[in-house]
Order: C-alpha cells, then structure tokens, then sequence
C-alpha cells in the first residue's frame, strides 16, 4: 500500500509503470488520473486543493486497506496533490493490481468515490474573473451507495 | 473544557482564521458551533446552514452529536471535494 | 480513436502519458492493462495470441466507437498484442479520457469485457509440461449482459 | 458456390489447416459444417461439439443459421479469449 499526499508533480504513466512492475502475478492494473481541466471559457488560472494535513494520509489509508481486502488486491497505489495546480496538471491518480480485471476496476472505481467525498480535500477555483470553492455535487455523495 | 478547533475551506475564510483553541461546556460537536454562531457574526456566517457542514472529531468524519468528552481536536469544514 | 493490433511490446505508462497529453480539456483518464500472469507452479514458457488479422482491427473499432458514442469520451486507446508473449510482458491496454470519472471508467470496463468475448483473438499457454488453449470463461461471456 | 475457410486456435489445430477454400451447395454455414464433418474424422473431430464453436462471415460475427449466398469468407473458431 503506497499513500503519498504530496504538493510537487508526479509523473503517472512513471508511476504506473513502477505500481505494474512491483505487482509481478497480478493479471490486471487499472489506474485513474484526475486531471485540471480549465473552465470552458479558458479562465482558469490554477486549482487551488487544501486538505487537512493530521488526517488525509490516515483516510486514505483506511480506504485502501477496505478496498484491498475486499476484493483482495494485490498492490494499491494512491497518490493526491495539494497546493495551487495548473490547468492540464494530474490532480491525483489511483492504481489497483489484482489476479482479474472485475476486482481492479471495482477498487479503482471505489476508491475514487470515496477519496471524492470521504478524503479531506477542498478545491478552490481561481480564475481571471474571480475564485470560487468547488461544490460537492449530489452525484459524487449518492455514488457511495453503490458500494 | 478546552479543544483545538480546525476550519477548513470557506470555513476558514469566513471565521478568518486556520485553527484556535477554545473553552467551553459544551456537551456535543453541535452545541460548540451553536455557542460559537452565537458569540460573533463571522461564526454565524460560517455556521449558518448546519447541513452544509461536515465535521472531524479527533482526526475521524463524524457528527454534530458526537460528545465532546475527552476530545482534543474538532474540524469543521464543507463537505469534501477530493480526487 | 487510436487502435493498434501488432506484435512488438509497448510501454503502457508512455501510452498513457501521451494519450493523457493528447486530450486537454479531460478531466479524467482510466487505464486499463492486461499483464501475462505466471501459473500457480511457475510453468509459463509464454503465452501465444492467435488472431483473425481480417476482422481485429475492424471489431475493436466499432467496439471503440461504441463507447466513445455512449459515454461521450473525449479520446480511446486500444492496442493488443500477438505472438508470443513472457510472463510479466503486458499483453494490452485500454485507456479511456473523459470530463468527469464515471464515463471514463465505465467505458474501459466496457472495453474491456467486449475485448474478452467479442475481439477474435485466442490465448494459448505454452508451459514446460505441455500446453493448452485457454478457455473461455461462462463469467466473461455473463459480463456482457450488464452493457 | 466456392467459399474461403478459416480456422483458428483448436479448430485450425485439429482440422491441420489455418484456410482452405471449399466447393459446397450447402444453404448455411451449419450446414457447410455439418457437410465437413461427414467429410474426414479431423472436421468431425473440430466440430464434434457446435455449442464450442463460432463463426465470423465475411469478418462479422454471425451464427451457424447465416445463409451462405453471396459470401466468400467463413471463420470457425472457438470462443474468443482476447483482452
């Protein structure tokens, strides 16, 4: 299990290939890379996350170690970025290896429905013409049912 | 008692401050921030729709009931919006 | 819609960077890759992928631009090796980018259990004790029914 | 009608052959195979079991009811493993 709340840049096709080479006997990798994207007017300066530094590490270990055990992965990579991220920058990524695909995508899939509304991140808007907290949206709390 | 009190996001930007330490009777989460929304206008911005509020007791989400017995850190934030 | 049936080993995590780099404006990228796993007893000499050269390229496009139609994806990346593949080698990728991570990963999931029953390609183990044609899963075949 | 065979993985293993091209007045692509198998023990052998087999006509995947006229080319293999 590999947690790493981090402001610097990560590479995530390096890292991936470093999470895949580690997991040798795992049939299947899935990785998730959340990404900046500007506003669709083009106003975004940066993204700005804040998170609350004596418990992020801890949430999300506890989330990936329900996720290893329950569909019993093989190796869990999750890597979050804080601080001020420019448009096209990875925001985070998730990494799941297990013997077959179903298991890797459903801890991938879980893992970001939980570290969407469960890991204690904050981001914040700041464009040319102002700056703005992001709203949780519905979706993203109604999407934990699922699990 | 006295506990550390943590505010993130528009939480903190209202309330103008990261963290402070208070005293109180307060016997739940619940009853701190009402007691706190009553003390000054910024608390009262901050804390004004209780469900637009999402808490951590001693490092762990829980709720406005929570007591506060023992307790040594309280956040209090909007809900979250990682990944 | 970038689709790749060849022999020759790729670098997934160089795949990927690109495919991230080449669609601005996603806010989400799902990577999906399949690895040679060992067996139990550590018998694998490699695993040889036959395939209908006619029609391989031609099903996993219209597979792609299905998915690319139902969750309005931004860009895919299929590429899937034959020939003769070790233990450890990557045998294919998916990769999907999106606005928002449910579109992305539900269509590599997608992708991925039409790959399994519906690409005409065709896995055989080559072990040091004998070797066999691996069989179609009743699973792989039932996963098509939640499409 | 002529038509163009091809076999993959067990099927092509167990018939000997990856294509053939073959003459046949059958209506449907069962019926062509049903044809092959009373023709030599090795076709008997790849299509002893239909439940096992599928087939692509003209590069589509189709079923052992396709009729045959107007096309050239019959893949019979068995189910895929891909991905």
């Amino acid at each position: 299990m590999d947690i790493r709340v981090q402001p610097a840049t990560f590479d995530p096709g390096a890292e991936a290939n470093a999470f895949t080479a580690a997991s040798r006997g795992s049939g299947a990798v899935v990785t998730f890379t959340g990404i900046v994207r500007d506003t669709e007017a083009g106003t975004l300066r940066h993204l700005e996350i804040e998170h609350y530094p004596g418990m992020t590490a801890s949430s999300i270990k506890a989330i990936a170690g329900e996720a290893v055990a329950r569909w019993s992965l093989d190796a869990v990579l999750v890597i979050h970025r804080h601080g001020a991220l420019a448009p096209g920058e990875a925001i985070m990524m998730v990494a799941t290896a297990a013997r077959h695909r179903a298991g890797a995508f459903a801890a991938a899939d879980f893992l970001m429905d939980y570290l969407k509304s469960r890991a204690p991140f904050w981001k914040k808007e700041v464009r040319t013409d102002g700056a703005d907290w992001v709203d949780a949206k519905a979706e993203d709390e109604a999407a934990l049912s699922r699990w | 008692m006295t506990v550390d009190l943590l505010y993130f996001a528009w939480v903190r930007e209202r309330i103008g401050l990261p963290r402070e330490r208070v005293d109180t009777d307060a016997a739940t989460v619940g009853e701190l921030i009402t007691e706190l929304a009553a003390r000054e206008e910024r608390y009262a911005l901050a804390f004004s729709d209780l469900s637009a509020l999402r808490v951590a007791v001693d490092q762990e989400l829980s709720s406005l009931d929570a007591p506060l017995t023992g307790v040594r850190e309280i956040a209090v934030f909007p809900p979250m919006t990682g990944g």
